[in-house]
């Protein structure tokens, strides 16, 4: 085992991030509720990635620019990204991705892949604007099928971009198994492809991640260029609400993963450290519970958006030969209300 | 109408050697809406091969597979993940027969799904059959019921050409339809008439006839008899049908969920105006998607054009 | 034209420092067309940089670029190398502002030769305009000649949205003329009309306006006045001028060379089908390609318009 | 200095290698020249390119398949495409695409890297259908930061296709040189991001093409999967003869690469064997002459195709909406003429 990184002793620290993983997780559970209950669109838990996800949060700095998949919800949460946002975006609404906090990270990107190119291009912009910040951009292990995810650490490693790459590798892609993506035995090692450094990590150590990720984020901002880090964890839920994840893999499998999970992990080294026990935990419970619920409340109390909506930022200005259908989607338009 | 569209794969499969199905989570999970649930089981991983996680390969492989003696139907998630696909549509699966005037062929078939109005997610929703009707060498075709999506997809992989294969997600559960698995496959490039009538003729496809239908319903009682015309092969556009309905009814109605600008719409009209004008009692009308965004779903009702909005379109041809 | 381009290029990178040069071979070598020719001399290789040969990287690093302060200006290097870029076309730049209720946007011009008819290999020849015209959110810009290229890609690149900017190959040397370099943009989002006419409107548009005033020229002698609107803006289109022309003349021809079957053609035949059909006094005609794939060389003006074709489709008009 | 391979000893089918690469540079030198003149399209020179291309060639069998991209002019003669084919082609007329001989082989690939895919889903054909077939797809050192290479390169790893990939390293991508398209040292080292096999190979070295590429093929085809092949050469040529490579390299890179180009080699290797003398290389050269003359007068003597080719092959069977276009087609069609 390797020492544990200075930054442990920060106790204030250590325990903000078993805080921010607590609640994203009963943020998680609220939400596949939710969806259950007809409340929520199809939703991506994050289950099993809350130290992948928080470390990597604690890892950057509030000017660096994320670029999400959808579900790396603690990263967006521990960067200020609200609740409530959330559940807008995956309720079918667009102002979910008008974060008021952190206004030039990047919205949810479905088309896998394709947000590799947006963090290497807002690198390539701070290069250019002589900005000591950085890109980082998140991929899951079936995205490093796509094209895309290649480019983007080929460019990165040809320009010299202030740009990390982090692939939760969480062993799924909906019902693909890492091996059936690729022969390479370790996703890490695609970084050789573009002349980069590639490193695994153990994704479910939140200490590890925020160590791994910091390095990497430090060295791109000081000039010595971009790398990628592979986080090993364990998607521990269905691929989404859509998906029923027994066809395809077995219990045993899922059981086993649990043993490992990231939760445990750092608690138990809380309570070693005598910083935690069972009347902080639920006092801890019950604090995210009433966030979860008052950020479920907001979100349930918005009016649906006005037809206007699909007009309104289309362009800066819309043009002329628009108007009409406007008008056209008023009269046509729903009747607005709650959901 | 998904149980129909594994049917058809599986018909097709039993009977034909060389039909090989490809894509993501097409196996073990038999894919994502289910259409081609118990295949691998069946026909064993090398002819029901999920793929890695990537559309270029998907359509890119397909080249080198059809090229070289199989016929693979390969499946691209949701329409709105086609895009990667499209530079090998459109240079190499369309082309491949005429650069090599004959030698090399592309009897490929890939089916995505269509359209929006199951609260799915973003980019899950798309109607984009523009980009692929305009593309020379390729057919495109979109099914509105059970029977129709079996005896397509049947003819679909027959041909020994590539044909991209529409398939509405409005339509995957809502409609159920007794289906005899006889292997029979339904004509390409030809129109079905669902409904005969004198007064209006409304041309749609996919989904929309769901609404299309409903909307006349609500005519006949206004004493509007409307001729609903399926289009299913979306290019090249059975024009003929269309325009002798036309010269009969004297109005057209042209009803899709994609964008309206530059849509299959505007081809119908602009060759109605071209070869039908003189029988126009009244200006064409276009009931289609807004030139914006496909919306995320709480507003994906206000996008998608709704029974109102082609009943008021029906009688607008009627003001004049 | 192509030096018009060049320096447009060259007064906007002067006066706003945040435009960025990118593409494949964009700088030692100036562009395969010489399009960027002594950018990077004049103005380093941060701000003009040949990227690795990719083109979905060229796209999406514009986009990452664009919304964190910078004006990319890429060159695609033929229209036919332009698909593996869609997807992030398609799916993030066009909605990019949209996505976020305008937090992030997308200022991002992306260049890229259009047409044959320069003897060119295969796939230097496209002109696939109506993939990008029904893309909602995002302009498609063509200019017909080295003024108005000059003028309209300042205002591409002044434009706070995303505009695909289509250069017509056959423009590039063949057409030359005296270009102020005086940072005067012209207006998007409104057509051209390049001569007034009373007896038919011709709407065309990039390198077809050649063969349209051989054609006018020809119609002339023959006692036919010609109105010639150069579209310029291909979407959105400005239909006012279009419709305020025909109700002059009351005959319309629509010219262009992308393949006809839901081209940008059809999309305004069936917007006058609409709101002109009173005013139409004979079938609204397209001149357009084949639907077949665009030839190797020996056959391209097989393919492309003639002169002949434009005038016999006007005379058509009068026919009837 | 590796040992000769045990083929060298094969004086024959060296003498043939030696021969097929003398032809292609002749062969070359006429096309450009007829592109100078007027009478062939933009044509992209194989000069310097030959030991490589010919040693692919001499490496594969008949059945295997090739996917070439545009200047593998020495691979396709020695597999049977005719000189007068190539001239179609690059004359403006599909024609040339229809090989008498080998059927089975892909025609120029234009789109960069598109071609590693067919090359693969040939590859995927030929083990579905149990047949005991290679397939190989060429690419550029720019081909190399296409997705769809690296794409390629992963799909043939994970499902262990018999595929072998040869990139023709010859410095240049047009103006860009292979340092600005990556930060990877080497471009065989791509092959660690899809968990397979690559080498660095003297593209200059025919001898040493035939053997790694044979060896690769081998492999493939006894199942043991595919591999990655670097030729490191350089492109004597201009990109095209639509190109002027003065504008952005130097005179003296292209003078020190001449020293190692390839005919000199192998041409002193048949010296010293006793097997070739002055008197045999004018009499090859004066033959090449014969042939590359005869298959220009049987090009420029073909007839323009008629404006029907356009739709003859469309698809199958033409659809009965596009009939009336091939009047039109016809009633304006240029007239048909040599050039
Ligand atoms: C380009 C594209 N293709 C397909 C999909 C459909 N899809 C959504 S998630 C997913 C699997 C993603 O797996 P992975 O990258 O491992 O991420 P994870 O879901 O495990 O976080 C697929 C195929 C998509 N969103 N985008
Ligand atoms: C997808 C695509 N983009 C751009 C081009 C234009 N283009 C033709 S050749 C070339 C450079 C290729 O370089 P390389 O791969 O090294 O091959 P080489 O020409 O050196 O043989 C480019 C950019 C193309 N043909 N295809
Ligand atoms: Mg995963
Ligand atoms: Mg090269």
């Amino acid at each position: 085992m390797a020492p544990l990184p200075q930054f442990a002793a920060d106790t204030a620290l250590v325990l903000r991030m078993y805080r921010a993983m607590t609640l994203v997780r009963v943020f998680d559970a609220k939400a596949v509720n939710l969806q259950r209950t007809g409340q929520l669109g199809t939703y991506p838990s994050s289950l099993g990635h809350e130290a992948a996800h928080v470390g990597v949060g604690a890892a950057m700095r509030p000017e660096d620019v994320l670029a999400p998949v959808y579900r790396e919800f603690g990263t967006q949460l521990w960067r200020g990204v609200t609740m409530t946002e959330i559940l807008t975006y995956w309720g079918g609404d667009e102002r979910g991705s008008d974060f008021a906090v952190p206004r030039q990270d990047f919205a949810w990107c479905v088309p896998i892949a394709t947000q590799t190119l947006h963090a290497a291009g807002a690198a390539m912009a701070f290069k250019v604007l002589k900005q000591p910040r950085c890109a980082l951009a998140y991929i899951g292990d079936g995205g490093t099928s796509e094209g895309a995810f290649y480019e983007a650490l080929n460019l990165a490693g040809a320009r010299d971009l202030p740009v990390v790459f982090v692939i939760i590798n969480n062993g799924w892609a909906i019902s693909v198994p890492v091996a059936a993506q690729t022969a390479a035995q370790t996703l890490a090692q695609k970084a050789v492809a573009a002349g980069i450094p590639g490193v695994q990590v153990d994704g479910n150590d939140v200490f590890a991640v925020r160590e791994v990720v910091g390095e990497a984020l430090e060295a791109a901002r000081r000039g010595a260029g971009p790398s990628l880090i592979e986080a090993l964890t364990y998607r521990l839920s269905d691929h989404t609400t859509a998906d029923d994840a027994s066809r395809y893999r077995s219990g045993q499998e899922v059981k086993d993963a649990w043993a490992l999970e990231p939760l445990i992990r750092i608690r138990d080294f809380l309570i070693n450290a005598g910083l935690w026990d069972g009347a902080k935990e639920q006092a801890l419970l019950d604090e995210c519970t009433l966030k979860v619920d008052a950020a479920v409340t907001e979100y349930l109390g918005k009016a649906k958006p006005s037809s206007d909506a699909m007009f309104e930022h289309l362009f800066a200005a819309l043009p002329a030969r628009l108007h009409e259908q406007r008008l056209i989607a008023r009269k046509y338009a729903s009747k607005p209300s709650g959901h | 109408m998904v149980e129909a569209i594994a049917m058809a794969h599986g018909w097709e499969m039993q009977h034909d050697a060389n039909v090989v199905v490809i894509g993501q989570d097409v196996g073990a999970n038999g894919g994502v809406f289910r259409a081609t649930a118990g295949l691998q089981e069946r026909f064993g991983k090398d002819r029901v091969q999920d793929t890695p996680l990537a559309e270029a390969t998907i359509a890119g492989m397909s080249v080198g597979m059809a090229t070289h003696g199989l016929k693979p139907v390969a499946e691209i998630q949701f329409m709105g993940f086609l895009y990667p696909a499209l530079d090998q549509i459109v240079n190499h699966m369309s082309r491949m027969r005429n650069r090599t005037r004959g030698r090399l062929s592309c009897p490929v078939v890939i089916r995505t799904p269509h359209g929006g109005g199951i609260h799915a997610p973003e980019h899950h929703s798309e109607s984009t059959e523009t980009m692929l009707c305009h593309i020379p060498g390729i057919r495109v075709v979109c099914p509105s019921s059970p029977v129709r999506a079996y005896g397509l997809l049947l003819a679909a992989i027959r041909d020994p050409d590539p044909v991209m294969f529409l398939e509405p997600v409005r339509l995957y559960r809502a409609m159920r339809q007794e289906v005899n698995d006889d292997g029979q496959a339904l004509p390409l490039d030809v129109c079905f008439i669902l409904r005969e009538g004198c007064d209006v003729t409304i041309v749609t496809w996919g989904a929309m006839t769901m609404e299309t239908l409903r909307a006349v319903t609500e005519l006949d009682k206004r004493g509007i008899s409307a001729e609903v015309i399926d289009l299913a092969t979306l290019s090249p556009i059975d024009i003929e049908t269309i325009l002798a309905s036309v010269a009969k009814t004297g109005r057209l109605v042209i009803v899709h969920e994609a964008a309206r600008n530059v849509g299959v719409g505007a081809e119908i009209a602009a060759l109605v105006a071209e070869h039908g004008l003189y029988d126009l009692l009244a200006p064409v009308q276009r009931v289609a998607g807004f030139d914006t965004i496909m919306p995320l779903f709480k507003l994906e009702h206000d996008y998608i054009p709704s029974v109102q909005r082609i009943i008021d379109a029906v009688e607008h041809t009627f003001a004049g």
